[in-house]
This record gives C-alpha cells, structure tokens and sequence, in this order.
C-alpha cells in the first residue's frame, strides 16, 4: 500500500534467523552525534560499546560489525525519520526512543515486545539486568504491560532556588515548601528584590514539551490527578482549574515574567538568568543541575553552583493532595533501546542491548559524571558523591509519574501548552479551561475517552 | 553555371501569412543580384527560403541546377551574411572567419592560411585578434563577408548588410562590396529596402511587393521605365510625380491644367490615365515656352546639394522638379514645366501597370 | 545646483544610507560573534579571539559536512544547469505542442514545493529506490524540486540570444550538436552561471531532504549539523555556531562573487510577462 | 505594409523538409531535450504531490494505529480544516505576510532599489546591490541566527540601536518582525527583476515627461508602471507564491508566541510533526496548493487584461 | 524674440568624455536650424544640454535671453520629440498629446480642445482615439510633434526626427515638416547625421565633428564652400574628391597626373594643397579638351538614378565624377576631366582648412 506498513507480509519472522551467523552486522540508532549537545553519547556507543562488544563477540569467533546511526536534530523530527524507516521495515537495529513514543511506535508496529522479537520468552525474562531496575522505571520501555525496550536512564523534577538570593529576602537556605502557597510566599519575598524574577515555571507553547514537563505535570499530579486515567483522557476539570489559576496567579501578579515563556529560545534565556541570579526558583530537571548550571562544562556555568543552587521537592498543592496522597510529587522521563522487529539478527541484537545495559556498560558510559541511570546498582555507586542526583534517585524517583506513552499524547500535551499560553496570555480561566476541554476532545477523537469530573 | 533558378516559390508562416506568394525568379551566375522592396514585402524571407532558414511550402529552389528545395541550410553551398552579422561575441576575428572551416574539420593550419588570406583580401589584418565588440560597424560588416566568403559558398546571401552602418561608412562599403563582388565574381543576392543602394549595386533588381515579383530587370530599365505605379513609386531618390490626366490627341496628355507630350499608342484619346514623370526629368523654365507645357507657381525648394527640389502648384496639384542650384526660382514665381517625350510615362488608371509600350530611352 | 537640486541629492543619500544600513545591521553578527571569547546573541565590540575557530576546527564532523555540503549542492547544481539548459533550449527555439500551458505549470509547481507535505512519498519513493543513505540521492531530489523555476529563469535568457547566431552557424554546415557546443553554450554563458549559483545557494540551505534521506552523520551536509547544533534538545552550543555560520557562507558568496565578477549576476530580459 | 492583398490564412500543406527551428533540433530531439527535466520534476514533484493528495483524504498518522490501517476518510479532513480555527488563523497570518513581506515590502522596495540605484554611482549601486543580494543568498539557517541576534531582547541590536532594552520584538510584533525580516531576505529578487524590466523602458520616454516637467511620482505612474505592468505582475505572482510557501518563520518564532505567528506552512510543520497528523497535514497542504493556484489565475487575469 | 544663445558650452560626462567641448552658437527667432555631423560628434549631446537634459559642465545656454543653463528642462520652455518619438504606447493619441498638459494639471475641457486644435493642425483627427502601436511611422511622428507643440514650448528641438522613417516616407515627412515649421514659425534646433536631410531643410547648418563646430552657415555656403577637408567630405551624397596636389602658375594645380584651374590667390606657386572638387562639378567627356584637365580610365561605374557615378583611375588615384545617365562611359575607357575654376577649392595640406579665400560662386 502507498502508507506505511499496512502489508506486513513478506518480512522474516523467524526470530531465530541468522543465530547462528558467523559474520554480523549490526547499527544502533540514535538522536545524539558527536559534537552535537548529546555528544557523551554518541561518543560512548563509538568508542566505548561498540569496540568492547566487538572485542567480547570476537572471543566467541563472531565477527560483529557494529555502525553508529546518529543523528543530531529536534527529537520531533527525529521521531518523524525514524517511524518513516520503520515503516519501510528499514531502520537500525538497535533504536533508541522516547518514553512516551513506545505506545505509539506498538501500535504502529514499528516493534514489537522484546519476547516476540528475540523470540523465547526465558531468554528474555530471565535476563539479570531487569531486577536492577525498579518497577516505575521500566515502565518506560513498557507499553500495555509488555516489555519493548530497555530503559536507558531516567530523570526527575525538583524546584531549584537560589540561595544567595533567599538569603538576601530572608528566606531559609533549606527551603522546602509544603503547599503551593508557600511558594507563593517565597515569591512575594523575592520579589521585594530588585531585577530579579521570582518564580518561574515553564509555560506557554514556545517551549512545546518543556512546558509539559517542568509546568503544568507535575503541578497537575500536585492536584491529585493524572493526565490519563484508565484510558481516558482529563479534560475540563476542577484539578486543571486549579493549575491555570496557579499560572495565572504567578504571571498575573509580576511573580513570573511571561516574556521568557513566548520567546522560541526562552527557556535556555531562563536558564542564563538563573545562572544570573536573576531568578529566585525554578521548576526544572536534574538535567538542568547536571549540564546547565555544571560549573565546568554547563552551558550557563555558576562557578558556584554547589553553594548556591539550592532544591526541594515539588509540593502538592496541599499536604497530601497529590496524586495517590503523596505530598510531594513528582514527573520523570527518559528513553529506552528496543530493538528493529526487522533486524537480521534478532538473537544478536538482543545480546548488544543486554551487554548495552550491563553494569560495566552503563557506568562506563556515565564517564566519571554523575547521571542517574536505569540500574540501581550503578546509581548507588555513581550518585554517591553528587548530594543532589544522589536526592532525585532517593527522594524523587518514588514519588514520580511517567507521561503516557499513546499516540494522542502530544497532542494533549500540546493542548495543555496552549492553555497555559491562554491563561499567560491574559485570558481567563474559565475561557482557557473551556478551549482546552474542546482541544481534548478533538485530540482523543471522541467525547468519551475525556474525562471531565 | 552556378545560378539559382526559383519556380513557383511561396513559404507560408504558420500563422498562415504567404510571406513569398508564387515567385519565379532567376539570377545568372556572377550577377550582383538585388532584393528591392519596402519593409514587409517578404525579401529577407525570400532570401531565408534559398538558404533553407525556412522551408518552402511551395515550388522549388535549384542551385546549380541541382534542386535543394528539401535540403538542409548547411549542404546548399550558400554563404549567408546576415543584417546583424551575427558574428560570435565569444569568438575572435580570426576564429570567426574559419569557424565554417572548423565545422567542416579543416585542420588548423588550413584554417590559419585561409584566415590570413582572406583578412588580406578584406583589409582585417590587424583585427584578427580582437573580438566583434572591439571591432566598428563597418569592420563588423566585413569580417561578417570574410567569414561568408571563407566558407567557400557558391552562393552569397546579404541581407541588408549594409543598414547598420551609418550614411558615409555605406557609402564606402556600397562601393568596396561592388568591387569585392566583381573580383570574386560570386553569384550574391542582396535585400535592400533601400532603392538608391539597389540601383548603385546591382546588376539586376527584382521589385517586390506582398510577397510577389512586380519588376525584374536592370537598374536603368527599373529606374527609367518602372513596369507600374508602385515600382514607379518607389524607385528614386525624389518620388516620381504620378497625376491623374486624360489622353489627349497629337500624342501628349493633359494634366494639372497644362499638358505634356506622351507615346499614347494605342491608348484612346479621351482615356483617363495616370501620367508618370520623374522630378529630374521635368525641366523648368520661367516665360513661355513652346510645344506642350504646364504651367505653375513655386511653392518651396529644397537644397539637395547641386540640385534643388522645387515643388510646383499647378492647377491644385503639387509637382515636384529638380533644377541645378544655380537656377532655383524664387517661391512665389510662376513657372513652366516640359518634358520630353519618351520621359512621360502613361499607367492604367486602375491597375497601375505601365501601358503603352514604348522604346526605351537612350542609355 | 539649485537648493531644490542640493536638497533632494542630501535626501537621495540619506534614503540609500538607510537601506544599506537597513540590509547590513542584521549581518554585523556575522562579523563579529565568531571572533568574540563571548558569543552571544547580539551584536557588541567583539573581545577579539580566534578559539571559537579552533573549536569549530576540532568538531568531528564540522569539516567534513562542508565537504558534503559542497558535493550535493555542486552535483545539485550542475544538474540543474545541465537539464534546465537543454530543456529551456528546447522550449525556446521549438515550438513544442502545449509548450505554454507546460511553461506556466512548471511556474506554478516550483512555488508550491511544501517539503513537510512531500516528506512520506519522497522518503518511501527513494526507499524504494535505494537511494536511502545516498547523497547523490538527495541531490536528485533537490534537482527534481529545483528545476521548474530554473527552466522558467533559463528560458528567459535563451530567448534574449539572437537567432541568426545559430542560423549563421547552420548556414554554415554545422551540426546540432556542434551549433549548441561552439555557439549557444558560450552565448548563454552568463545565464548558465546565474542558475549555477541560484541552485547552488538553494540547495546550500536545504535541511529537511538531506536530514530524511541520509542515514550516516558522515554523509550529513552542513545545513543539517547546522540544525544540529541549533536544535538538538539543550541550549545552543553559541561557541560553534557562529564560526560555523560564517564558514558556512563563504562557498556560496565566494561563487556568487566569481560569477558576478565575469558575469555579471543577473536576469538578462528580465522575466517576461 | 505587405497587408494590401488579404493572405489566405489557410494552413500549407507542409511538406518535409530540413527541420524548422533554427538549430535543426526537430520536435523529437527537443522532445528529447525535454524529457530528463521532465522526468525529474515528474518523479520528485509531481508524483510526490499527487501521492500527497491522496494522503490527504486519509487519517494516516505515522505512529499508532493509523499507521498500520490508514483508512479513507473521504473530505473529513477538509471539513475540519474549514472549522479549525487555528488553520483560519494560519490563513490570515500568511495573507498578512504576504500581503506585508512581499506584496508591499518586497515588491516597493526592490522597486524602489531597482529605481534609485539606475542613476547612482556605481561604486555605491555594486555596494548596495551586493548587500541586498547578500542577504538573498546566505543560507536560511544563519539567517535565522543574524535575525535572532537583531532582535534579541537582552544584547539585541535593534535595541541597542533604539534604546528600547527589553523590548521582546520577536515576542511583542511577531508578525511585524517576521514582515521585517522577508522583506530583507527577499527584496534582491525583486529588485533584479525590476532592474533588468526598467532597462526595457525607453530613456527617451522618461526624458518626455521630465521635458514636461512631470514629478518623479507622475513619471512613475504614468509612463514606467505602464510599461513594466507585466513584470509587476510575474514578480508579484512570483514572490507571493514563494512568500506564501516559506518556511524560514519557521527558523525566527517557530509559530510563536501562542500561534501569533503560525504562517500555514509552519502550521503544516507542527500538524505533521508535533501532532504526527500526516493526512490532516496534507489535507492542509493540498489547500495551500489550491490557494496558491487560484492566486496564479487571478495573476493570470490580470496579465492577460492589460493586453 | 525667442533665439538661443549658447556661449563656451562644454558637457563633460562622468567618464571624461568631452562631448561638447566649447561651443559658441546663436540661434535665431524662427530659425529652422540643423546640427550636423558624424556620428558621436556630440549633436545629440548638445540638443540634450540646451534641454537640460545633461547638465553643463562649462558655459552658459540663454533662452529668449533668460540664462537657464541651471534650470530644470520643465522649466526651460522647450519642447523636445526624441529619435524614437517617445509616445506613451499605453495612451491614445490625444492622451499623449495632452499628457504635458496633465501634469500642469490643466483642466480636463482645455486638454480636449488642445487636443483637437492641434490635432487638426498636423491632420490627425480621425486618430485621437488610436494607441501608437496602431500608428504608421509617419503618423507616429505627427503625434510626437503634435505633443510638443501642444506643450507650448517657446523652443523645439528634434533628434534625428526622421531617421526612424522608411526611405519613401522621410521624404514626404521632411516636406511636411519644413512647411510646419514655416507655418508656425517656431524656433527649431533638430539634429541629423544625414546631410542631404540638413541641406533640404535647414536655414542654417552647424557642422561638428568632436564636440567642436567645424562651420555654420546656410546650406548653400556648406555645399559649395566647405570650410575645410573634414566638412568637404562630409557634405554630399557623393564624398567630394580629395586629392593631393601643387600649386601650378597660372592659376592651376597640378594633381594626379594632370591639372585644374584654381583660384590660387596668395598660395605660393610649388606649395603642396590639397584640392578639393566635388563628382558633380567635374565634367567629363571624351577625346582631348582645351585647358588643364586630367586623363585617366573609368573603372566602375554606379548608377544613381538620373545620374551614374563614375570612378576614374588618374596616375594611380580613384576620382569620382557623376555623368548623366546617358553619358556613362564604358569601363576601361580613356576619359578626360575638367572643372570650372570656380569649382575647384584649396585646402591647407596640414591644417585642412580653406586657403584662398574666393569669391562665392554665383547661387
Ligand atoms: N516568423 C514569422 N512568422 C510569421 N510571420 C512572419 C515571420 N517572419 C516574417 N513574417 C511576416 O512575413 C512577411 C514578410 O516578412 P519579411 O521579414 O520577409 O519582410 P522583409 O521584406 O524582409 O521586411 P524588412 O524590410 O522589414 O526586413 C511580413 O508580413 C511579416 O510580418
Ligand atoms: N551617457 C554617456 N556617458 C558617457 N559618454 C557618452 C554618453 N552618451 C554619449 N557619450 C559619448 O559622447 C560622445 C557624443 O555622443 P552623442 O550621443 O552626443 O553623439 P551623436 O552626435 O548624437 O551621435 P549619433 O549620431 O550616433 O547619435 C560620444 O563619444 C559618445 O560615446
Ligand atoms: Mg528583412
Ligand atoms: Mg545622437
């Protein structure tokens, strides 16, 4: 057919083709490229992994060749190209995904559960590696209670603030805030401060997922809801209330500056104002500690990042009125390695993502940095001398959600982005919740699969 | 005998206008052949459909009685100078003039030799490596020649040649190409609108109008006995004087009031025809005179060097008569104009061809 | 000079300062963030350095996607001059059955090249192909897009040469072939030259086609590393990006400078109507 | 005039002979000539075009279920393109670029450059004119960057320039700045076109009317617009087509803030890309195809009125 | 009275081209007056800063005794009709000749009836409503004078106004255009490369060459004295002979093999002149004559309608003479020519200039 995959036909599916083969070819795919902003990353698989697998394959008198497909681009775009080889049944054989593109790449299927890939269900199942990595992580790779890939690495969301500027408002250094009042409050302290933004928490369409993210999720989880509950999508809701008025109550009042959240390039300005000590606190991910703020190599450097970036938990808009009563809460993401359905050699492939996966592996590719991966065991190792990834792996990973990984959920993602835009744009509530309510529905399809309590 | 002989020609454009509309034609070996005609009447298409620029949608074409009617330009041995030369800018003179060689894979010193001679032949020698934008009009014109003759042609095609030049530089070139002509002795049809450059050069003119032939013959016979009123018209530096007069008896015709005298023939007295008589052959003179005459008074005079071109009013009609500078006459003055027999020339009232058939005069 | 006269002349040069400040002040940029230890967005007095060059230089892949760069877009454009040449040569001087309504579609077609909306049928298509991973490829697609307006520009210049060059040639015995070779390629030089250097610079840009088409960062053109540092998640790398960009223009204002000064960079007849 | 005997207008009987183009190439090796940049175009245009067509009446998505069983969906996604709002609001913008950026900006400025830069020294006409072009043959990548740079908030140079720190241009006048920035990127086109269409106008016919005492405005209107009606036209046909398809907004707001600046090809971007709706994306596609063909008829019209 | 006068003119363009380079020049009320010359002499250049069209770049232009060598050319009160009549061709006639009209912003009622006297006055009223595209050249050339004059210009200049014309109608339209300026009695600067056009219609002629004036006078004293070599050779439509020769006793030159009476007044007998004599005043005949004359062979022989212009090989050198057409000798024989002393002008070898300054043959 002229659309992708609708034939399936003629594709090999004996999962054991070519086990036995003495000469392999193999090339993982991925959205980093040396010399690029993931550049650890595709420098690792080149020189790292891909030598080391070599080098363990050839003891087993296999010769293995294994080529890097990297890529360096907007992760839309990116998705876009890879769905188009994967529906030609091309592709590289080891790719690595989104989270949440999981749902929608099954669906498609552009892949398939690693057990009908690598085609023995113990093979798979009794792999080591999987009880290294706690449950809510893997359901990154997971899709419909199947397993489609292996995680690789996850994150978490904290409020940064800055100490120096809280000691100058006469707030604690060890600030943690347990209602979304009391951010308020912090705000309505640091906003006596001259030329410094108080609070600022993503917002609007410009950003597109960041806004997601490190915005309204993890605020609407501090309401107790989920963006999907069994299936069904949130729309209009008291809960999606409550988050607009939160932005409306910060961008409205002067706490934030709605200026940052419509430029196309205002989050990497927020980050420099923060680095600036222009801004008081901020909602962002560890990434932002790792590579943004990293007083080496971070693209907004503060030499003095250990002293003076300080982090709390996110509150739930009230003491335990977070999703399943937490009173703290939290959003995480991150990708995952699942393997080509149409790769020639399944069974090889399967042995790179597990030897991809290993603890040496995978401590190897931190290269002496400090990032929480998917494998406790190396993260108990790693984040040790690093006190606030040691915070996110410890304190924020159990209380974290996960987005949904379903075809529609960009598209309530982005109808999210839009409501915020709405409210820091100067509309209503009211009005902002309502179009977001029409925007759902036309995303979910149907008026049922919204949930509108 | 390297001639052309055309029969029944005519080529239609394929907007359906018959540029050339049934043409017999025939120019001798060596003649200096023109193309006379105002600007339209299919000359530059008659000369395309010899070269086979454009196909002949009717009758043939022979060129050294070998008929090339269906052949392709480059195997009719024709020469073609065109009016803007064409040369190529990115060419120099000297590659210009043997490109046609080239074409034919002549080796390179072949090539410089012929280069050399002819550039002798046509003065070029110290151009050879300039290019056509460094070079004047008249140059232009004549590496343009260089390069039609050295592709050895049996025939010479001109069109307009020398219209872009401007009025001295032609007068030179009108005199240099006759004599280049005569040396070379190649058959060479040339177009002109211009009647006193066909009359100077050629050895034969044929007059052309709409597409078809209205006179063919020498320059004098063009010039003296026009076969109609168009060619009378046309031909001659002032234009003929044609007046609407009646045949009257003892041979002359009345016209503008007056009279001259006219070979009537067999033309009926009393029959209105038109009465052709050229400005110079008109002599003017003031008090009376005898024998037939027309009577007038000056109305301007215009310089044209050793002669004047007077215009006379006689009876309504303007008649305009050249007299040597000396004796131009005052405007105002009256005059009288005679002429001799043999120069009045009688047309068809309607048709406009030439009637009585009458001798030539002198030459 | 009148004062009316001296008044206009001062108003003349203060509207042609305008427009050339107009068009130069957005390109400062260019010449002064690549040299500066600072980079940013914006223009200031640099703090003169040349580390930014050295860093660009130790990029893995900066230099070679020039190279790649260079050998699309020159492929690119020499088949863009080469089929739009003959075609526009042919729609010129043969009166070809529905030569007009062909003309105009092409026109039309060449503006309404959407490459998002072409994306599927030209990534399948080439899949099909297997021209996946090709940079020849992805210049075959670019010519295909290219062509339409290059044929319509072309046309225009081939009916400014005059007949009677090739008539005179034919006249003389010479073949097609050697008519099109020893006379209207030397004649049309200029005009080829332009579309050189339109296609060239078209394709130089392009991102999308290479992006979806090649598979291997070592065949990426520069365009597409140039939206990799731009666009990859994070913030922009701004000690590479604007040595980049500036390296990243020269070819094509070197070529543009080439053809401007022996030919003179322009429409000849101007579009016609 | 050769026009006093009435030709026959009766097709000739034609009969075979050397070939009738000047160069003898004959209809079937020009056909010849023809064919490979047909062949191309037909492979990589046409075909591609008509397969975006027929995407259009699906809901083929590249992920999830839509991709493995696109069905037809018949007009459905043109219904809902009439009723989406933010497509309307794409429309509107793009008649605003267009009608800002080329339409007026380009169009009188080229214009304007073409005419002025006719009598200017030509020291100061090759400086002028390697600007402007310049900035029409820079890649569009490091355009984005120069403009971004131009208008930044913080260090930007238009704020230097007027002193406005602060000011978030690409934030506040989204439109304006994106009208600012085509206009710039654009113009050389223009003015080259008109350049080369104001050589065709007769010096002497200016000359008349300065002989007259005509105002430059008065010798503008009524004798160069006249004669150049016919490039007016092309150009602005021209460039509103390439306007109308242009991506680089893309590359300075990304349709931002709050789709204020969403162009419709960089609406069919987002659909396509963030949203995956590949035949919403082409149904919209196909819309902007009809548009920019009804525009060229209309174009078409007029040219062919004046005549 | 509306005259120009022109004192020490020079225009300078950009490039350093003096195309009119110190010019002196009176024109006076009424006076239908020709500029003359080859081409790039400076004539277009001249009627072009009398417009104002160029700037001058020394000296002063007066019209009717105003200085308005600063003046914008819509201020100068002159009307100019430019080689390609410059019409509107998306106006209709009446629109172009009402188009200086428009921009004073005279009323729409006067325009119309401007338009209809002054196109009664050139005969143009069945074509008000035509555009030029669907004008004949000569109707063209109407209308573009229609419009100047309607422009009420106290000056009308012309640049080359008929060379756009096909031969046949230059000559009715030079009549045409003589009697209109009569009638009008309009102050007329036009400008012509053709000499024969500027001796039908000129009252004065100023011959330049260079930007420089070679000589003014009336189309008589041009034709028949010229000022020096360059004019000589300029005026005629058959170049005048130039030859080099001595001065004899006895009042004649010895040239070419032979002799001709000559005015030599002061010149030094033995002094080396060249000798001036025009075809036409040259006689030629057959067999011996009385008095110097000289012998030599005819060549070729060119047909000028009336007259044949005869080349004549004399001791190595080609002289022209032109016979009447009825006296053309044959090629090749023996010939002998003389010329009234009158006819025969000297010319200093170096200089070129006129010599002996002779009585003006009678006119
Ligand atoms: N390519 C063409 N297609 C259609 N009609 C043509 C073509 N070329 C010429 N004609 C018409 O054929 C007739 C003869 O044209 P041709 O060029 O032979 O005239 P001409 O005598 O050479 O005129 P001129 O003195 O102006 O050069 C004219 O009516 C002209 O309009
Ligand atoms: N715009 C210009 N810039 C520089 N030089 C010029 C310009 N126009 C004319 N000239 C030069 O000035 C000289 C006089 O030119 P002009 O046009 O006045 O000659 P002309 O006598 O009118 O010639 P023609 O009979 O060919 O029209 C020539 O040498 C010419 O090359
Ligand atoms: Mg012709
Ligand atoms: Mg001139």
């Amino acid at each position: 057919g002229c659309l992708g995959s609708s034939d399936s036909g003629s594709g090999d599916t004996d999962a054991n083709r070519n086990a036995d083969a003495k000469k392999v070819d193999l090339v993982i795919g991925a959205n980093s490229v040396k010399g690029g902003k993931n550049s650890a990353g595709a420098e690792f698989t080149q020189d790292v992994l891909i030598p080391k697998f070599v080098e363990a394959q050839k003891a087993k008198g296999v010769d293995v060749t294994v080529k890097f497909e990297g890529d360096g681009s907007d992760d839309e775009v990116y998705k876009q190209k890879l769905a188009l080889s994967l529906s030609n049944k091309a592709g590289p054989d080891l790719i690595s995904v989104d989270g949440i593109w999981v749902g929608e790449f099954a669906q498609a299927g552009y892949i398939k559960p690693l057990t009908d890939t690598v085609g023995d269900t113990a093979k798979v199942d009794d792999w080591d590696g999987w009880k290294q990595i706690q449950d809510s992580v893997q359901q990154l790779g997971m899709f419909e209670g199947k397993r489609y890939g292996v995680p690789a690495g996850t994150d978490g969301r904290v409020l940064y603030f800055n100490k120096k500027l809280f000691q100058q408002a006469g707030l604690p250094a060890d600030w943690q805030p347990k209602s979304w009042d009391e951010i308020i409050s912090a705000g309505q302290a640091l906003k006596k401060l001259q030329g410094v933004t108080p609070i600022q928490i993503n917002a609007g369409t410009a950003m597109g997922e960041a806004t997601s993210m490190q915005g309204v999720l993890p605020l609407l989880v501090g309401t107790g809801a989920t963006i999907n509950t069994d299936g069904k999508w949130l729309g209009d809701s008291p809960q999606v209330r409550q988050v607009l008025d939160l932005y409306k109550q910060v961008y409205g009042s002067g706490l934030g500056d709605p200026v940052l959240q419509r430029e196309a390039k205002g989050r990497d300005k927020s980050f420099a104002e923060f680095a600036a000590n222009k801004i008081g606190i901020l909602l962002e991910g560890d990434y932002f500690w790792r590579s943004v703020v990293e007083p080496k190599d971070g693209v907004a450097k503060m030499a003095d990042r250990d002293t003076a970036v300080g982090y709390a938990l996110i509150p739930a808009s009230k003491a335990g009125g977070g999703v399943k009563g937490q009173d703290f809460v939290s959003m995480s993401g991150g990708g995952a390695t699942a393997i080509n359905p149409n790769t020639k050699f399944p069974q090889q492939a399967w042995e790179l993502l597990q030897f991809m996966n290993s603890a040496e592996m995978v401590k190897a590719s931190l290269n002496g940095a400090a990032k929480i991966t998917q494998r406790t065991d190396v993260n108990s190792e790693v984040l040790a001398g690093d006190p606030m990834l040691n915070f996110v792996a410890t304190k924020v990973l159990p209380v974290t959600q996960y987005r949904p990984g379903l075809a529609e959920y960009p598209k309530i993602s982005a109808a999210l982005q839009q409501a915020t835009a709405d409210v820091v744009g100067g509309k209503s509530t009211d009005a902002a919740a309502k179009s977001y309510q029409t925007a759902v529905e036309a995303a979910a399809g149907s008026k049922d699969k919204v949930s509108s309590n | 005998m390297v001639g052309i002989d055309i029969e029944g020609l005519a080529t239609v454009y394929p907007n359906g206008v018959r540029a050339v509309d049934g043409l017999d034609l025939s120019v001798a070996d060596g003649e200096f052949f023109a193309l006379l005609g105002p600007s339209g009447c299919g000359k530059t298409t008659l000369l395309r459909t010899i070269a086979g620029l454009e196909p002949a949608s009717e009758g043939t074409v022979r060129i050294d009685s070998a008929d090339v009617t269906r052949l392709e330009p480059g195997k009719r041995g024709v020469a073609m100078v065109f009016q803007d030369y064409a040369l190529f800018p990115h060419m120099t003179v000297s590659e210009n003039i043997t490109y046609p060689l080239k074409v034919r894979r002549v080796a390179p010193a072949t090539r410089t030799a012929v280069a050399e001679r002819t550039s002798g032949e046509l003065s070029l020698q110290g151009l050879l490596e300039r290019r056509p934008g460094q070079l004047s009009g008249g140059q232009q014109q004549r590496v343009a020649l260089a390069r039609a003759i050295a592709s050895k042609g049996k025939v010479l095609l001109l069109d307009e040649p020398l219209s872009n030049l401007d009025a001295r530089l032609r007068l030179e070139a009108r005199t240099f190409l006759k004599k280049l002509q005569k040396d070379l002795g190649i058959t060479t049809v040339f177009v002109t609108h211009d009647q006193a450059e066909a009359l100077a050069l050629a050895d034969r003119i044929a007059v052309m109008q709409s597409g078809k032939l209205r006179q063919l013959g020498s320059p004098r016979e063009v010039f003296a006995r026009p076969a109609n009123t168009f060619v009378a018209n046309f031909i001659g530096s002032t234009p003929m004087n044609l007046l609407t007069g009646t045949v009257a008896s003892g041979g002359s015709v009345s016209i503008a009031g007056g009279s001259l005298p006219a070979a009537t023939g067999s033309v009926p007295v009393g029959a209105e025809v038109t009465v052709g008589v050229r400005p110079e052959y008109l002599t003017l003179s003031i008090g009376d005179v005898s024998g037939p005459s027309i009577r007038g008074s000056v109305v301007v005079a215009e310089n044209l060097g050793t002669q004047s071109l007077v215009s006379v009013e006689c009876d309504g009609t303007l008649i305009g008569v050249t007299v040597p500078e000396e004796h131009e006459p005052d405007p105002g003055a009256t005059v009288v104009l005679t002429a001799s027999e043999s120069r009045v020339l009688l047309y068809d009232k309607e048709s406009g061809e030439l009637l009585a058939r009458q001798p030539a005069p002198v030459g | 000079m009148t004062p009316a006269h001296v008044v206009r002349r001062i108003g003349f040069y203060v509207l042609i300062c305008a427009i050339t400040l107009f068009f130069a002040v957005p390109m400062l940029w260019l010449a002064s963030a690549p040299f500066d230890a600072s980079p940013g967005l914006g223009v200031h007095w640099p703090d003169w350095t040349l580390d930014n060059f050295r860093e660009t230089r130790a990029h893995p892949y900066a230099m070679h996607s020039m190279l790649n760069s260079l050998l699309i877009c020159v492929t690119t454009a020499v088949a863009v001059t080469a089929f739009a040449a003959l075609a526009s040569y042919a729609l010129s001087r043969v009166r070809l059955p529905g030569r007009d309504a062909l003309l105009y579609g092409l026109l039309l077609l060449s503006s309404v090249v959407t490459g998002t909306a072409a994306m599927v049928p030209i990534f399948v298509m080439m899949f099909q192909l297997g021209l996946i991973d090709s940079r020849f490829g992805v210049a075959l697609v670019l010519t295909g897009g290219l062509l339409p307006a290059a044929i319509f520009i072309l046309k225009d210049f081939v009916d400014a040469v005059p007949k009677s060059y090739e008539e005179s040639a034919r006249v003389f015995g010479a073949s097609t072939v050697q008519i099109l070779r020893d006379v209207v390629l030397p004649v049309a030089r200029p005009g080829l030259a332009t579309i050189l250097v339109w296609a060239f610079v078209n394709s130089w840009g392009n991102f999308l086609v290479p992006f979806l088409l090649i598979r291997s960062i070592e065949k990426q053109p520069g365009a597409v590393l140039l939206q990799t540092f731009t666009d990859e998640g994070g913030s922009a790398n701004l000690s590479v990006i604007p040595v980049f960009s500036l390296l990243f223009s020269i070819p094509v204002v070197v070529l543009y400078l080439l053809v401007n000064s022996r030919y003179g960079f322009r429409f000849h007849g101007g579009i016609k109507s | 005039m050769a026009t006093t005997t009435e030709p026959a207008p009766v097709q000739p009987a034609r009969v075979r002979g050397p070939a009738q183009d000047v160069a003898g190439l004959g209809i079937s090796r020009a056909l010849g000539f023809v064919a490979p940049a047909l062949l191309l175009i037909g492979a990589f245009l046409v075909f591609p075009a008509v397969w975006t067509i027929y995407i259009g009446i699906t809901n083929y998505r590249l992920t999830g279920v839509e991709a493995v069983s696109p069905s037809i969906v018949g007009l459905s996604n043109y219904t809902k393109a009439l009723n989406d709002a933010l497509f309307h609001n794409a429309l509107w913008l793009t008649c605003l670029f267009v009608l800002g950026s080329a339409v007026i900006g380009q169009n009188i400025l080229g214009f304007a450059l073409a005419w002025t830069m006719r009598r200017a020294r030509p020291a100061v006409r090759r400086t002028v004119e390697a600007l402007v072009l310049l900035a029409w043959i820079l890649p569009s990548t490091v355009v984005a960057y120069l403009w971004i740079a131009f208008f930044d908030r913080d260090t930007g140079t238009l704020n230097s320039i007027l002193g406005t720190q602060g000011t978030a241009w690409l934030i506040d006048y989204p439109m304006v700045c994106l009208v600012l920035f085509n206009t710039w990127r654009g113009t050389a086109f223009s003015m080259m076109l008109y350049s080369s269409a104001l050589q065709a106008v007769p010096p002497s016919q200016l000359e008349s009317a300065r002989m007259f005492g005509a105002s430059g405005w008065q010798t503008v209107r009524d004798v160069v617009f006249p004669h150049i009606r016919g490039h007016v036209l092309t150009n602005t046909l021209l460039i509103s087509l390439w306007t109308a398809n242009d991506f680089s907004p893309f590359l300075l707001t990304k349709g931002g803030p709050n789709h204020e600046s969403e162009t419709v090809p960089v609406y069919i971007y987002n659909v396509a890309l963030q949203g995956g709706e590949l035949g919403y994306s082409s149904a919209i596609s196909f819309l902007l195809l009809i548009a920019n063909l009804l525009v060229a008829l209309l174009y078409l019209r007029l040219l062919r009125r004046r005549s």
